[in-house]
């Protein structure tokens, strides 16, 4: 035992203070466990005064920095683009660092953060961002310094303007104060570009409205949707609809819940919120909208000018081509006119991009019929920024074509990747003279560029968005850069400048307030991130047209002074730009109000492209088009609908698979006339027959090590076309699929279908619900109509069921309700937890071996009869007899005097019973230690352990949050409890969960939100027939099928099943449940394939 | 053992080759008065012991009720005051002294002292480790199919009454020899 | 002695046949748990894997223990800090330069510009002051190194325990006491001694877990600040969740 | 059929079974080398496993237990039917249990010993297992003794001290018939090991008392043992362990697939040292006879799970019930109910329990099928729980497959360490079964 050195213990002047104590119980109890066991290793020196680990060292700040407190974290709210939106956060950082996104309690909204903002926080730390100005030599690239760099734009810059060339742009969809800056400086030449499929509605409204903008809806007021394909829930709308929709289906909000229908040959995960799904084969859309359009407008009397579109609209033809049922669209425009003036219909995104300009014109005209404009629908509240079309690129490359581009800026969008471009675009930008990428990030556009100038991304940039009109969101740079990056703004301030551009702001639409005096006081102030140009420029006089120009002399100061002027006005300006910079906003939204002028163009439907199979690509609920492809969380976070991980997989619904004989998961060839993939295949009920669905956002060709690889991209398969609006054409084209392997070794978390009649998702009928809500019932649960095991309450009171008592809490028992009515199963949760509890990826091959370790898992179950779906989160359910503790040997895991099922990761010794014996299947093992690639070890939260092999891990709740809070709080009180309103949302999920799905509190409490949770009539726990008693309770789905027909006639076809099938009309309700009967047959058939 | 032996005592060795002959010099000696010589035997033959003890039985089972009277109550410890040093970790929402899932150690402790204390007893009582057990039970036809009956510590007096019985008992072998060099005969 | 036996050996060509014969049959299954082992090395994982060698668990290196690990043993500082000088003599409170003990979870070694705000005036030619004044200058951090570590599973809240009352040397021991200057060697009899002081820090209590408990569950202040709910609290005190992440 | 056969006598015992002492037959070489080629193997495989993480396993978030808890039952219920024979045997004074006795619990130390590694080996954090021990320490943490896995603990520990004791004390006289056999240094070890055991009355006396209290502290062992180790399964709620009719269902196995590899194991050995007076076709027909009852009660046991599952209308216990038979793993079930439930019934013709060959391959075929028995419950339960998004397929990795050969080198490196070292039939039982030497004409006073 000589290595195991003592303590010199003679030198301890602590020694002298030990307690001297008799035989206490402790003692006694040590001497008799040193009897019956080994008493050999502590003998050893194993609990000697040792530390094992290096001496470390503590490096206190020279100057104290005056926001930081160390160990304390400090949040900034800032604002982070959405794709064509933007969202308020507030970024949450230790030591100068963002560790975490979280929600921002000052907006006026309900809590949120965007999945995007999750991605682009780990897309911050990615070890693939660039970290310098690269300038290109014919193939290869080298480093430059920013002054080379900007030197080399500006004298470009300067060249093209001499010509007469022009300095173009292609990016992002941008809003606020970059979006004047990139006017003036490229000369009105900016193209921005989204793959969100929406262009289609901006040309539309131009036809209709006589204005280019994204019309307002307002999800929250409406009673029933009829989406054509819309993904407002996870892209199409960005935040605001999420918790719209949220509000709009929560049964306790003015007794009504929203009933949601989807028009769409693909579910997707939005359309997997429908009630009903008709599906309507692809292109069929405007079809079926105009027959639909029809009938609202006969029952309505809609007399209007929007009349004019509905004038080709044809009930049996649409319904033939659409595959669907005329009884079904009848429906539809029943159900809007029922709902007059609290209706709404969305054209749908890219799944309905057929043609979405006369789709969007047909949606338009029928809110202008239902007389939802004003309502849910309308003028106000929108998004005004450029909305360009897929035209507007190809006009763009046109012009590179003919050589009349002298610079063009590529800024963070992907054309090359995101837009079905052939090869001819790579001799376009040959004719440019200078491509500056100024990503973040290289991709496969910026490839092609000759001068790479990383800009800033959100978390290290000033900045301002206007997602709607009138919502101003501020971003300001939560820590300072990274690596070598400069501000966009500041790029284009000091080039523009260096180059003698002047504001192209007409005098006549200036507003008042010159904004040069508060200019002149700002310019020498210097922000923490503020990035000082180092071209030389003579600050430029204020320009007589109010327009900023290239005056001021930072990027913050332009944005400060654009706030003064268009913003908060020069009254008291500092002390409200720092208010606003407090709650991150200014939200001075207009009222929704109907569009002041009408037209009625007329409409063509496009025609069929013929082709039995039909391809649909939609975008992916989490990687959307492909920008967050390379974070790996997006990879790593199961595809809500099939599960699938780290790849792409073509989906086709069982009956196709078997008309065409091909095996689920197997390698399938998808071509097109436009192009040839290979991946697996995925048979599952969400796609209609004669579809096959690829998602898009995978197959990276470059733009990073995680991305590069990865699946197979979908644009491959697309041409290149535009509809009447120019917007881009993405569905409609005839596809061929064929079985050319047996397997593709797809990688899945979940492969189930239904939960095999164990209950773990309930329903309760809507109607009722809607009455009721969630108000205590006398008989909680029981609206869930299943009682399984029967078990008496009377038992039950007398505790006659339970062997031992539930545990004491004498003050707090943490507790969650989970909504799954709320739930639309985006996976913001599951991301969110990752990004709070260091969570490891682990990559495609050791999910392959079944060893994700996601903390919270968004479970997808199909009904056993009609197409529904519902999403359930799942994570630790914190049980009050939980199965784990009990079998711990070492006590590792252990119930709290919160109610907590902790997890002591240090004393775990890997027996991994406690795992096996979780009914939810909740905990993970770390099954090898997992490293954190620089620089993404930057982004570990401090105050969560990072776990090593051995050991299992699991949702706490957000323990060192709960920790946090409870610490807080004990500096007002040391004995009172916390309030419910600092719990509610604590846990990461919760926070980011836009419908408020998830909600948090204490249990002891009863005036809490899941105490009150508790008592609804929906409510049930997951697995509760084997008495864990969980501290998480779920909430039924509301259900419109289990209801009796009310509004008689037509409308009992859709309870039958979504009324594909057919004369549902001459049922009564005994006949809806005939069509179910039918349709689980069918089910069955297909179930055989798709699961496993 | 040999060391500790007075000087006028004498070592008395009879081999036997049968089971009956054996019995009856048993018989004959305990008869005669003599006590104090052990037997050897390859097996254990009841009759012997019945012979020699008359069925008075081993103290060992005292040790084994001991132990096993300890184990429990030590289980029972162990389980109990281990569980109430932690009393807010109620694992599953247990009791603190849950009896039905300590019963199980308390039975495996039972098992386990009452065995280890059974071996002790038995160590004790047989005088094992007997390393240096007198010279004359060292015999390694002992172990093979001959009995013995060894008498270490007879008075000098009685060697030929005792040489007789065992003679007459039909001993293959009897030999006699000094209390302090005693050579071990076929070593 | 031993009697020939009834079984018969086999031959030994047989024998070594069948030996060779094993042994081929096992190399595939050492060959495939080989190839195994490195298939999962080599796979493309997101965040690689890290081997666990088990020698330095178990027996850790003998340099891997530096001085000071043990409580009462002399842990090396770049400067010699005085804290008897600053508290004992000065009568500082500690609060003055660990000005974070109370805010945060860390109880916050003081910028170098706290210690130069007295400096700049006071004692400026000391030779550890000098040592100071240099770092200041070229604007590099001190690299203390830790006295009072604890591992990293566990969070450890300084700021609370401020808060609740529990006095600093209850802790940290007499840090008051430690650092009194003491005459340079070599100080002829009689001249005024020249005071220096040792760079060391010697960590009086040992931050064990058991060591914590003691108090969690015995503070008077739990009673002081908890009242009726103290038994609650004392309870809640011991709970693992409460230090260990 | 007599125990030993007649022509036996005390000194033909001694010699016939120390012989194998003297001689190393080649294929006994092979088989001890080929056990250490096997042992190397697995040890390679672990330290794989321990620098690696766990993942060289093939284990995963559904199933965590794989084949290192599949073959750690196995071995302890290898364990049992030693035991067994040892002690309930022995207090029934069944007269078969001589011959094999010795040897069988000498299985019983090794299996034990074996299944002794195997919860270490799967151990997630392999060196800390010191935190499973109660002992006190500067934290004041102690061990949860409501856990299954600390019964195991001590069940394991305790069984295993037990059987040591036992197997040691019961080869105390036999150690001294070696001894008194050899010469020279090997002599002073076999004097050092059995104590300098002269079988003198007073040691005989003491000896045979405690070896009765030592048999009747084993045999309930026998029950307790592999029933604390279906708790740790009928204690979990996972659906088709949660089950009451686990303990007697797991002794009925493990006294099963003893018996079993029981006669796998002698066979060879009493061919190869040439028993066949001790060991003989009545031993292994009495074993045959033992699997087959035990035989009957797992049929049965398999039955009543599943009928009792569909008679509960539990829908998690139907629905793992029925994915054992049509499931994924399909095959498993199937070859159990074959190896276990079919393949024995041969056995129920005289003639194919008193033919070696048959014998033999038929053990063969239960110990597969008692290790498949237990594939089945611990993977296929957790495999697919109760909920179906958590459904995984495990698939045991070359790692496992690796440390399996291992436990099997190691268990058979001792074995064949044990019968050349020690004496493999009970020396001393074996003469008891013989009549003791009666002169007769001396008899009668």
């Amino acid at each position: 035992m000589g290595i195991f050195r003592r303590a010199p213990r003679d030198s301890s002047p602590s020694e002298a203070a030990e307690p001297k104590t008799s035989l206490s119980r402790r003692h006694f109890v040590a001497a008799l466990g040193l009897g019956t066991s080994a008493s050999a290793l502590s003998a050893c020196g194993w609990d000697d005064n040792r530390y094992y680990t290096p001496i470390e060292q503590i490096l206190p700040y020279v100057v104290h920095p005056d926001q930081i407190v160390p160990g304390t974290p400090t949040f900034y709210a800032t604002t982070i683009g959405t794709g064509r939106g933007a969202w308020p956060v507030n970024a949450r950082t230790r030591e100068g660092r963002v560790v975490n996104v979280v929600a921002n309690p000052q907006a006026p909204f309900a809590r949120a953060v965007p999945k995007e903002a999750l991605l682009a926080l780990q897309r911050h730390y990615s070890p693939d961002r660039l970290k310098g100005p690269k300038v290109r030599d014919g193939g290869t690239w080298s480093d430059v310094t920013w002054e080379a760099g900007l030197e080399k734009l500006t004298a470009a810059v300067k060249k093209a303007r001499q010509a007469g060339k022009t300095v173009a742009y292609l990016g992002p969809s941008r809003t606020g104060a970059l979006l004047e800056l990139l006017d003036d400086y490229t000369d009105g030449n900016a193209v921005f570009w989204e793959s969100d499929g929406r262009d289609g509605e901006a040309a539309a409204s131009e036809r209709m409205f006589g204005r280019r903008f994204l019309p307002a809806y307002d999800l929250a007021k409406a009673k029933y949707i009829l989406s054509f394909g819309a993904e407002f829930l996870s892209s199409w709308g960005g935040e605001l609809s999420k918790i719209q929709y949220a509000s709009a289906r929560n049964p306790n909000v003015d007794h009504s819940i929203v009933r949601y229908a989807l028009v769409s040959p693909i579910m997707g995960q939005t359309g997997a919120n429908a009630d009903d799904w008709y599906k309507a084969a692809p292109g069929s859309e405007v079809e079926v909208a105009l027959a639909v359009g029809a009938l609202v407008a006969r029952k309505t009397s809609y007399n209007g000018p929007a009349l004019g579109v509905f004038a080709g609209a044809d009930t049996a033809k649409a319904a033939a081509r659409a595959g669907i049922d005329a009884n079904a669209i009848e429906e539809m425009a029943s159900r809007i006119a029922e709902n007059k003036g609290a209706s709404v219909v969305l054209p749908g995104g890219v799944t309905g991009g057929a043609a979405s300009t006369e789709l969007a014109l047909v949606c338009y005209a029928i809110n202008l019929a239902a007389n939802n404009d004003g309502r849910t629908f309308g003028d106000g509240p929108v998004f005004e920024g450029p909305v360009h079309g897929a035209a507007d690129v190809g006009k763009l490359l046109a012009a590179a074509k003919a050589g009349s581009i002298g610079v063009l800026l590529l800024d963070d969008v992907n054309p090359v990747f995101e837009l079905p471009l052939d090869a001819s675009v790579a001799e376009s930008l040959s004719k440019v003279e200078l491509i500056v990428g100024l990503s973040s990030h290289p991709d496969e556009s910026n490839a092609n560029a000759h001068l790479l100038l990383p800009t800033s991304d959100a978390f290290e940039d000033w900045g301002d968005e206007e997602p709607v009109k009138g919502l101003h969101l501020v971003r300001q740079p939560s820590m300072t850069p990274l690596y070598d990056s400069r501000s966009l703004g500041d790029v284009l301030l000091v080039t523009g400048r260096a180059a003698e551009m002047k504001s192209r702001r007409q005098p006549a639409a200036a507003e008042s307030e010159p904004a040069a005096e508060a200019n002149a006081g700002k310019a020498g102030k210097a922000g923490k991130a503020d990035v000082v140009a180092s071209v030389e420029a003579e600050p430029a006089a204020a320009d007589p047209s109010g327009g900023l120009g290239f005056g001021p002399t930072t990027w913050r100061d332009y944005v400060q002074a654009r706030w003064q002027r268009d913003v908060l006005g020069a009254d008291n300006f500092a002390t409200r730009w720092n208010e606003a910079l407090g709650r991150g906003l200014h939200d001075a939204r207009p009222r929704l109000s109907a569009p002041g002028t009408v037209m009625g163009p007329a409409v063509t439907a496009p025609a069929d492209a013929g082709g039995s199979l039909k391809l649909v690509v939609f975008l992916h609920p989490i990687r959307g088009a492909g920008k967050f492809s390379n974070e790996p969380w997006s990879q790593e976070v199961a595809d809500p609908m099939t599960g699938g991980v780290w790849d792409s997989w073509v989906e086709v619904s069982p009956g196709t698979a078997a008309s065409l004989g091909i095996e689920n998961e197997a390698l399938v060839e998808l071509s097109t006339d436009a192009g040839t993939v290979q991946t697996g295949v995925v048979i599952h009920r969400g796609i209609a027959d004669g579809v096959v669905a690829l998602a898009l956002g995978n197959g990276h060709e470059a733009g990073g090590r995680y991305a590069a690889g990865v699946g197979v991209n979908a644009t491959r398969l697309l041409k290149l076309a535009t509809d009447s609006g120019g917007a881009m054409v993405w569905q409609g084209g005839a596809a061929q699929l064929k079985a050319v392997g047996a397997s593709a070794e797809l990688v899945r978390t979940f492969r189930h279908e239904h939960d095999q009649g164990k209950h773990h998702v309930r329903s309760a009928p809507a109607e009722e619900l809607a009455k009721v809500g969630d108000a205590p019932s006398a008989h909680p649960g029981d609206m869930t109509g299943i009682h399984h095991p029967p078990r008496d309450p009377r038992l039950v009171a007398a505790g006659s069921l339970e062997f031992y008592d539930l545990p004491e809490h004498p003050q707090y028992r943490f507790g969650m309700a989970v909504d799954t009515n709320a739930c639309t199963g985006c996976g913001a949760c599951a991301i969110a937890c990752y990004a709070e509890n260091n969570l490891a990826v682990v990559g495609k091959a050791l999910i392959k071996k079944g060893r994700e370790m996601n903390w919270i898992r968004v479970n997808r179950y199909w009904d056993t009869e009609a197409d529904r779906v519902t999403f359930m989160p799942v994570m630790c359910q914190q049980c009050g007899h939980a199965p784990c503790e009990s079998v711990c040997p070492v006590l590792a895991t252990y119930h709290t005097i919160d109610g907590l099922n902790a997890m002591v990761y240090n004393r775990c010794v890997g027996t991994r019973y406690c795992a096996n014996n979780c009914p939810y299947v909740a905990r993970r093992f770390n099954f090898h230690t997992y490293r954190w690639p620089e620089p993404f070890n930057l982004q570990l939260n401090p105050d969560v352990g990072v776990r090593s092999a051995g050991v299992m891990e699991k949702c706490t709740f957000c323990v060192q949050r709960i920790r946090e809070t409870k610490s807080a709080y004990r500096d007002q009180s040391f004995t009172d409890t916390m309030p419910d309103d600092a719990l509610r949302q604590l846990p990461a999920c919760a926070d980011a969960c836009p419908s408020q799905a998830i909600t948090f509190g204490n249990l002891v409490d009863p005036r809490s939100g899941p105490t009150e949770a508790r008592r609804s009539g929906r409510s049930y726990e997951m697995l509760g027939d084997l008495n864990t008693f969980p501290a998480v309770n779920y909430l039924a789905k509301a259900n419109f099928h289990a209801t009796g027909g009310h509004h008689g006639g037509h409308a009992d076809a859709g309870h039958g099943d979504a009324g594909a099938h057919g004369d549902a009309g001459a049922h009564g309700d005994a006949g809806g449940h005939g069509d179910a009967g039918e349709h689980e047959g069918k089910a069955k058939a297909g179930k055989a394939k798709a699961d496993h | 053992m040999s060391a500790s032996l007075p000087a006028e005592t004498l070592r008395i060795k009879a081999v036997y080759g049968h089971l009956d002959c054996l019995l009856t010099a048993i018989e004959r000696l305990k008869h005669s008065g003599f006590q104090g010589f052990q037997v050897t035997s390859p097996l254990p033959r009841h009759e012997i012991e019945e012979a020699l003890y008359e069925g008075r039985p081993s103290p060992v089972r005292w040790w084994t009720l001991t132990g096993a009277v300890t184990g429990i109550v030590s289980g029972f410890g162990i389980t109990s005051l281990t569980a109430a040093a932690w009393p807010m970790a109620n694992p599953g929402g247990k009791p603190v002294v849950s009896l039905p899932t300590f019963a199980v150690i308390m039975f495996e402790c039972t098992i386990l002292f009452g065995g280890l204390c059974t071996f002790i007893g038995m160590i004790v009582h047989t005088g094992l480790p007997a390393w240096g057990i007198d010279k004359a039970l060292q015999d390694p036809r002992f172990s093979d199919d001959k009995f013995g009956l060894v008498f270490t510590g007879a008075n000098p007096g009685d060697r030929e009454r005792i040489v007789a019985i065992l003679q007459a008992t039909g001993a293959v072998e009897v030999t006699t020899g000094d209390a302090t060099v005693y050579e071990v005969p076929n070593a | 002695m031993p009697r020939p036996t009834t079984g018969s050996a086999p031959p030994l060509r047989v024998a070594f046949a069948a030996f060779v014969a094993f042994v081929l049959a096992a190399t595939p299954m050492i060959v495939a748990g080989c190839n195994e082992a490195e298939a999962t090395n080599d796979t493309p994982e997101t965040f690689p894997m890290e081997p666990h060698y088990l020698w330095p668990t178990v027996m850790p290196d003998e340099g891997q223990i530096a001085a000071g690990a043990f409580t009462g043993e002399a842990l090396p500082q770049p400067i010699g800090f005085p804290h008897y000088t600053h508290v004992t003599t000065l009568n500082m409170d500690c609060q003055y330069c660990h000005f974070v003990a109370r805010k945060s979870i860390h109880a916050g070694v003081p910028p170098t510009e706290t210690c130069m705000g007295c400096h700049k005036y006071v004692k400026k030619d000391a030779p550890e002051i000098t040592k100071l004044a240099a770092l200041w200058e070229s604007g590099e951090p001190t690299a203390w190194n830790k006295v009072h570590d604890l591992p990293d599973h566990v969070v450890f809240n300084h700021g609370r325990h401020v808060k609740a009352g529990v006095n600093c040397t209850e802790c940290h021991g007499q840090m008051g006491l430690q650092g009194q200057p003491q005459p340079a060697p070599g100080t002829a009899e009689g001249e005024a001694p020249v005071m220096v002081v040792n760079a060391v820090n010697i960590r009086e209590t040992t931050l064990q877990m058991g060591w914590c408990l003691q108090c969690h569950a015995t503070h008077p202040s739990i009673d002081t600040n908890y009242g009726e709910k103290s038994d609650q609290r004392r309870a809640e005190l011991k709970d693992c969740w409460t230090c260990h992440k | 059929m007599e125990a030993v056969r007649p022509n036996v006598g005390y000194g033909t015992a001694n010699r016939d079974i120390i012989s194998v002492l003297h001689r190393a037959p080649v294929a006994y070489l092979v088989a001890i080398a080929c056990a250490l080629v096997l042992m190397s193997f697995g040890g390679y495989a672990w330290y794989q496993q321990l620098t690696w993480g766990m993942g060289k396993a093939g284990t995963n978030n559904a199933t965590f237990w794989g084949t290192y808890i599949v073959t750690f039952v196995f071995w302890i219920g290898i364990g049992h039917a030693g035991t067994l024979i040892s002690a309930i045997l022995f207090l029934v004074r069944s007269r078969w249990r001589t011959g094999v006795y010795r040897a069988s619990e000498a299985m019983t130390v090794f299996a034990v010993m074996t299944a002794g590694l195997f919860p270490v080996l799967h151990l997630g954090r392999a060196w800390q297992v010191y935190y499973f021990f109660p002992y006190p320490n500067q934290r004041e943490l102690w061990v949860n003794f409501k856990s299954p896995l600390m019964w195991d603990v001590f069940a394991i520990s305790t069984y295993f001290t037990v059987s040591v004791v036992f197997f040691y004390i019961g080869m105390l006289p036999d150690m001294a018939v070696v001894r008194d056999h050899s010469r020279g240094l090997l002599r002073k070890f076999y004097d050092v090991l059995c104590f300098g055991w002269r079988g003198t009355d007073r040691q005989w006396r003491h000896f045979m008392a405690a070896y009765g209290f030592f048999a009747a502290l084993a045999a309930p062992l026998v029950l307790s043992v592999h029933s604390v180790v279906s708790w740790d399964f009928a204690m979990a709620n996972t659906a088709g362990w949660h089950s009451t009719i686990f303990p007697p269902y797991f002794v009925a196995g493990a006294i099963f697939s003893g018996c079993a590899m029981v006669i796998t194991l002698l066979m060879p050995m009493t061919m190869l040292f040439g028993w066949k007076e001790y060991v003989n076709t009545w031993h292994f027909e009495n074993l045959a006879k033992m699997c087959l009852l035990t035989s009957g009660i797992l049929t049965y046991a398999y039955g009543m799970e599943h009928f009792i599952a569909w008679y509960s209308q539990n829908p998690h216990e139907q629905e793992i019930f029925m994915w054992r038979i049509f499931g994924d793993y399909d095959w498993a079930f199937l070859l159990m109910v074959f190896c276990n439930c079919v393949a024995p019934l041969v056995w129920y013709f005289p003639k194919a329990r008193t033919h070696w060959p048959t014998l033999f391959i038929v053990s063969l075929i239960i110990n597969v099928g008692m290790w498949m028995e237990r594939f089945n419950i611990v993977v296929s339960s957790t495999a697919h729980s109760f909920d179906p998004a958590m459904w995984r397929y495990y698939w045991p990795s070359g790692t496992e497959w690796g440390v399996l050969a291992g436990s099997v080198g190691w268990f058979c490196f001792w074995f064949l360490l044990f019968a050349r070292v020690m004496p493999s039939i009970a020396i001393s039982e074996v003469k008891e079964m013989v009549a003791p030497p009666v002169k007769g004409s001396l008899g009668a006073k």
